[in-house]
């Protein structure tokens, strides 16, 4: 019984929350009738009326907390509730951006913490715990580049971004007025080397490369590609989405990347929310350093006292990318993640994602095409090939794994994979949950095969059956009115 | 927080793989960059051990709450139901991920259709996004749309705009080849005189902030008969997004897009973020707005049902082509101002934004009348108005705080043409003891500079 | 997909909590092997293991956050989540008992206004605030009704309890030593005064009475029956479950009872918490005082402040009922709601929570039998007597109503109604809800003249089917091993 | 928090029901008894008014985390794992009630047989009810049932159960026929030679606390011998629950039931309450058992499923013949203890039970050592145990008190024959520093008093 709109359960005139009365007199001399409004169409509900409607909404959701959860390429891992616990003291959500230094030493302190171990984990020099979300991190390192190049008085006008990248390094590169220039993928799932070469030149202003790439592969030339574009003086970025795999194995940095960020709320535990809020922290090297957006937090002695300030003495930054200082609540899960793990936690982190995507990859190579047979990292991609044979379809399997009590993998991304499955456990899941989702997989094979019908019908266990998306795209209803 | 393998599962996973160590996996990055060493950390905490250092922390921060505060600049604070993070913080909402898979994610999806909906009503607009970082980006993503529209580039912003977001749009603007003209300011208020004289056929877009960061409301019907005469689109910013409990929204004046902050609705100050933006827009534009849209549609049987769609826009389809980068965005808080704006509901909002406004005038005519502030203009406001401070305001602030009261925002760190102006912000938290208490500590540390200066 | 035991996602070695490390050194000398124990056979799982579990059979449930429920004589209300809120401040959770008077005054504060206010709210002197639930409450009350009477030398043995009794009055009795008599009700569902009249004797210690009573219906000789029990020197006991509807209305007190219990997670929105914990203080007239448990919290001036302390100077009293001083987190739920309420809003809560039930009792009289047919109080007794006759019993009623999104009413009970569905809606739904429970009553007395065996199969749309009773009666099966 | 209707409804419904105002549906009530006049109570609160008058309550109160504390004595502070708040505190376990509808009640249902089953293994009996309002009554019904099981009412208690136990099953057995007899403690253990003297046929069974009041652990399988031989039931008591996760537990004892308090196992110490009982007893009683019980049978369709049963013994049921009137329980903190005992489980129980034993031990002799405090008994112990100070113990608990430490409990309030003597509690929230530092502060408020008196 999927639940009715807020606004079909408002009745005039009820009431949902009490504020304490008015303790002064009122301003006679209001509003005039051009200023004030008439109508206020908003619905009329009491608490309980609310509190079960978002319950009950909330139910109808998959989710960590619910479901094995293995979409790739967002490592949707475990969230500890101790960090929801540490964000909500009062100590931090009820700061304001603007109160005196000396009121808020603890808040920046955390930052500062943040910003160094950052940069101890991805190798870099200097973090900016601004951007909001990765996409929002990418924009920060590129305009950064592209402040950089100005300030060099060059002139470059491209970016190099894979075909297998994500599709916001296109789109972000377009948003900073960069010439977008695709690298096709070469046999191993790659940087074809050639292309590359042959797409670079001095109008090249940066490579934009996830490493582990989107198909959870690690680029084994990356050195030689690092090589290869400093070498025409363009500058490496990497999109740390996929820093998982890697955490305390290796770092961006010593592979030659110059500009990095990461997603807090991948990696670092950060809850999703259903969408966001996240935080994509961004770290340079050295000589990127005076582009970065301000504030940056700083450290000094004040009267033998340890200080934290928060620094935006640089005359060349690319200027500010969001009010305040970022997602800080945020900033305090990632940090509390961290500490909670330390160097080894870190590394184990790594490994074990690695360990359960391979394990799932070698289970279901079988059943699936795996257009990469190789060692994967944190994730891999499968293909609906065979099944499409069939008449089912990537999204059919997707749809199916409902009725499996699994959240489905992502589909149809990375692009140059046919009917993708992009498969990424995460290591905070036992080998009993991937042994269960393997075994889902198979039989939904089986089933592709000899009753196809039934998984291109699914889901049938969800509250609602499977959406009209053409329906909701010709006729656009995104308010209700 | 500990991993779910146990050394025997661990070593028969391996061989599953046909290896005898983890670090085989690794083997096809560049041995020389593979990490000799422990990666230099702190070492590794217990959840108890965490909770005592992260409540050290947030001992050595002066929360709000313990103190008086009449500090706004574009953050604000309201009573935030505790419905909210009660029913924000369920693992099904926190721990669930954009609803690409729509049948597992209905939740998610008819909360945020909701928040859609609610944000329009409130702003008097027709579609909304399914929310943006904060209200600086939603701003500035409404300008490249406005250039978008209008196929200009050039827009006029007022300086009454929130300096932060003037900021941002500014940074954004580096991308793009958006270029920006300051609209300057008379008695607090965009000079509309000025305006019609800058407007030119490079003009892509003019954005006002009203309320404006001084708290004056502008006048938006003029700027948009301005633009209507121009075919430009007018962009409203919105700071305080309660304040059109009562003020006639921007969708009846003739704003085309309303980009805001949502911070306002049941979000937390929390030192800046996370808070929550979005953009708003007359029907004609959906198709240009950035970001997530979720719309209703039928499922197979013919029920009602929501799913992401117009995801043609997005980048994950349209890659380089695409209105905006934007992925992941506020969602969460976006459904913590859908929860606010239900709960409080018409009669709520309506008197959470009287509140403010009665409250604020009256610390406004009192503080007139009983300190030897000054109020700085004379346009009408919401909640909150800059004064003038006989001192440096650097100064008052200072000794304010030591008598435990946060006066106000110094207004001369972003206008050094206003040195000694402070922006003070009256909300219903304050209290009519708050304000008179302000009046008098004000006295006594005015009296007493007056004094060290003879 | 029902969640598998907890017994059965265990993986040995696993661990889900992690401790500071140890940091004083080993006692060496340590247990012996009489002392230590072999093995612990508790399950080993993850955290992420641990929360899906919990989180998934929290959905299985039906609560006052999804879903209306109407279970008479239970008083679910909403329960305002600022109370979990308030109760959740350090300063109270993080009390120790034993804590030194000076560091919680605030506790003791809370609990002497409490105290107070309840004493007003019922028309008593003086109140308990020790015992845990109702039934304790109970039990508290008539052992100081028997410390009265051996301090006085009086021997009675009886308690009198009517027919229409909630089952712990009687079982309460027995537990204090006393002959239970039950006393028939007449044809209004009040009292048989002639009965009560005959019952009664200088060997009756005490008349349990609620009312209003368990049909919902406010026995209107209460004056005559309180004048009965006096006169025979007998103590009348008010079983203040259901107090709701009276609240501001009128008071126990006034009406002459001596004793009284009120259930703090009834009418005080304490929520349930799946079966508990409650909070049943209870309260006196001044001549019972010397009697109550120990401590009372009071107040003195302490050199010119106020300063709160537990008193146990009562050396009458019955002693402790239970360890330390009552669920003290639930005293800060209850005193918030009084608070929240005021004396209009308490008053509002009465004639609503009356006003609904009356509503409902309208509505469905004409399709289930109404044995009382009187105006009622906060809830209304039905009987499945018409749908009998077509094989359909209240409990299939019951398992029915699952179907239609609503938890069930109270079902046979009290006793003395054949086929009992006891509804009481509360004043916290709205309309809209009535109507639509209405509705669902309706359509089901149709179904079960149409189709009685659909309502006997239900429900259909639970995570199980109707459970087999009797085979877990037979062959008790209550631990895992 | 306002009710739904609003005045327009509650004239429909009125008219529905053919009144004309809300106060004729009180006509039944004898109108001298109607109140005529307002309750007088305190105005009413809006949320935010009764946030900062709890806050400011709260404040009144000094927390044991911002402190140091030795406090035990029944109550115990351990980590508590930070989901379990996090779960509990969901709108589905929390608002629910009493599960009688099984089908709807799956949750409630299968968390509680979870529970039981816990318990059971964790005290090393086969079946426990649905948890009982604290420890003390436990024990307290545990002497009825008894009393029930061998027929007999006189039942001998160990002075070293914990003091407010004893006070309250002497309450408890005014209602009953029970009678009360105390053994006597030697050298802080109950003196088995004066069991052995002291049983008689009219013996109903014995009562021992282990670990005891004064945390020495008892020699329970001395006293399963004895009552074996005289066919009684041997009843333990429970008041740290977590010592079982390295003590031989009683049920591997001989115990026969096992009443226990839960508070140590995932709840706050709450001022004393919500804390959570239990009772857990050997399969051949379960029918002897009082309050709910949940157990594990089959649906309709065969699969498995939960249910409240044997509810025969119950007083809804059973009435003035029930084994005991408990309606009401503590189920969501039963929920809790399985949360912790799941999330701790095998290993995590094992190593906090561990780290108390270690400190406490390390404490013991780091005291008897550097200060003036000298250990009371000779018996084994686990995180607990009583000191003799050289002083009035009241006198040193306040000057402790003023460096910031909770020194124990004053053992003299219950047992006068202990004067100057304090119960210590280490557990693995406290640290060596905290150790150390209780060493150097008593030897200060030692000294200190040497000194003045002389
Ligand atoms: C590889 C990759 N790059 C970039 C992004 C963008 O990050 P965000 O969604 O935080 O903007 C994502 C995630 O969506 C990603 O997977
Ligand atoms: C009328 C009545 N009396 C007594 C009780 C017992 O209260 P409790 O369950 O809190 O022990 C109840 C509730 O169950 C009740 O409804």
């Amino acid at each position: 019984m999927p639940e009715p709109l807020i606004f079909e359960k408002s009745s005039p005139e009820r009431k949902g929350y009490l504020f304490p009365s008015l303790d002064v007199p009122i301003f006679e001399n209001s509003l005039s009738s051009e200023a004030a409004r008439e109508d206020l169409p908003l619905p009329e509900l009491s608490e309980l009326d609310v509190v079960r409607h978002f319950t009950r909404l909330s139910q109808e959701n998959f989710s960590i907390d619910t479901h094995f959860y293995p979409l790739g390429s967002c490592t949707m891992k475990y969230n500890p509730k101790i960090h929801d616990e540490l964000a909500s003291l009062s100590g931090f959500s009820d700061l304001h951006p603007f109160q005196p230094e000396d009121q808020v030493q603890g808040a920046l302190e955390i930052m500062f913490q943040l910003q160094n171990l950052l940069a101890e984990i991805t190798g870099m020099d200097s973090i900016s715990l601004e951007p909001a979300a990765g996409a929002h991190g990418e924009f920060t390192g590129l305009l950064m580049v592209q402040a950089y190049f100005k300030d060099k008085k060059e002139s470059r006008r491209q970016v190099l971004v894979p075909d297998s990248s994500h599709g916001t390094n296109p789109a972000t590169a377009a948003m900073a007025g960069y010439e977008v220039v695709q690298i096709p993928s070469n046999s191993r799932g790659g940087v074809e080397l050639e292309s590359l070469k042959q797409s670079l030149s001095e109008n090249v202003a940066a490579l934009m490369l996830t490493n582990p790439n989107t198909l959870g592969l690690f680029d084994e030339n990356i050195l030689e590609i690092t090589r290869l574009v400093h070498e025409k003086g363009g500058i490496l970025y990497y999109d740390g989405a996929n820093l998982n795999p890697i955490l305390g194995i290796a770092r961006p940095g010593d592979f030659g990347f110059d500009v990095v960020h990461v997603n807090l709320h991948k990696t670092f535990t950060i809850p999703h929310g259903g969408g966001g809020p996240g935080a994509g922290p961004v770290g340079v090297k050295k000589f990127l350093e005076p582009y970065l957006p301000v504030p940056i937090v700083k450290k000094k002695k004040n009267s033998g006292q340890e200080w934290y300030y928060l620094d935006d003495h640089y005359p060349k930054s690319i200027g500010k990318i969001k009010a305040y200082y970022g997602n800080f609540l945020h900033l305090v899960r990632g940090l509390a993640y961290i500490l909670s793990q330390g160097a080894e936690g870190l590394k184990r982190i790594a490994e074990l994602s690695v360990l359960n995507a391979n394990y799932m990859k070698e289970a279901l190579k079988k059943y699936y095409d795996l257009p990469y047979d190789r060692m994967c990292q944190h994730e891999f991609v499968l293909s609906a090939k065979k099944q499409k044979a069939y008449g089912v379809k990537a999204s059919d399997i997707a749809k199916r794994l409902l009725d499996y009590g699994f959240h489905p993998p992502t589909i149809y991304f990375p692009l140059i994979v046919e009917e993708a499955l992009m498969i990424e456990p995460t290591e905070t899941e036992s080998r009993e949950m991937l042994d269960k989702f393997i075994r889902a997989m198979i039989q939904i094979a089986e089933e592709a095969e000899k009753n196809p019908s039934l998984v291109k019908g699914a889901p049938y266990t969800t509250p609602i059956s499977r959406v009209d998306e053409v329906l909701a795209a010709r006729k656009p209803n995104l308010c209700w009115c | 927080m500990i991993l779910p393998h146990t050394e025997s599962e661990i070593k028969e996973m391996l061989s599953a793989l046909g290896l005898s160590s983890l670090e085989e996996m690794f083997y096809d990055i560049p041995e020389k960059t593979r990490l000799k060493r422990p990666l230099n950390l702190p070492p590794k905490m217990s959840e108890a051990e965490l909770r005592k250092q992260f409540k050290q922390l947030a001992g050595k921060n002066h929360p709000l709450s313990d103190q008086i505060s009449f500090l706004g600049a574009g953050v604000y604070r309201h009573h935030i139901p505790a419905i909210i993070p009660a029913l924000i913080s369920r693992g099904e909402f926190a721990t669930a991920y954009t609803p690409y898979q729509a049948e597992a994610s209905q939740g998610t999806l008819q909360a945020i259709y909701e928040y859609q909906s609610l944000i329009c009503k409130l702003v008097g607009m027709e579609a909304a996004n399914a929310s943006h970082y904060d209200g600086a980006t939603a701003l500035a993503e409404a300008g490249f749309m406005a250039a978008d529209i209008s196929q200009k580039n050039e827009i006029l912003i007022s300086r009454g705009v929130h300096p932060h977001y003037r900021q941002v749009i500014q940074t954004y603007s580096k991308g793009g080849e958006i270029s920006l003209m300051e609209l300057p300011l008379i008695e607090g208020e965009t000079a509309i005189q000025e305006a019609e004289k800058m407007v030119s056929p490079k003009t892509a877009g003019i954005i006002l902030q009203s309320p404006n960061f001084f708290g004056c409301l502008e006048n938006i019907l003029a700027f948009s008969e301005l633009c209507r005469k121009n075919k430009i689109p007018l962009i409203i910013s919105v700071n305080e997004p309660l304040a059109y409990g009562i003020l006639k929204p921007p969708g009846e004046l003739g704003a085309d897009i309303v980009a805001g902050e949502g911070q306002s609705l049941g979000i937390p100050t929390s030192f800046g973020g996370p808070h929550v933006g979005f953009i708003a827009v007359k029907q004609q534009h959906i198709r240009k707005l950035p970001g997530r849209l979720v719309g209703m549609t039928l499922d197979k049987s013919g029920k009602p049902a929501f799913t992401l769609t117009l995801q043609a826009r997005e980048q994950h389809i349209r890659r380089e082509k695409a209105s905006s980068n934007i992925c992941t965005n506020q969602s969460l808080c976006a459904v913590a101002n859908a929860i606010y704006l239900s709960v409080l509901g018409k009669q709520g909002v309506q008197e959470a934004a009287w509140q403010c406004y009665h409250k604020a005038h009256y610390a406004f005519h009192e503080w007139e009348k009983e300190t030897g502030l000054t109020p700085l203009f004379k346009a009408k406001f919401f909640h909150e108005f800059a004064m003038q401070i006989p001192i440096q305001s650097e100064k008052f602030l200072k000794e304010m705080k030591k008598h435990g009261i946060l006066a106000g925002y110094p207004i001369e760190i972003d206008y050094p043409e206003f040195p000694g102006g402070i922006l003070l912000t009256i909300t219903e938290v304050n209290t009519k003891e708050e304000i008179l208490d302000f009046s008098k500590k004000a006295q006594k540390v005015l009296d007493l500079q007056k004094c060290l200066n003879h």
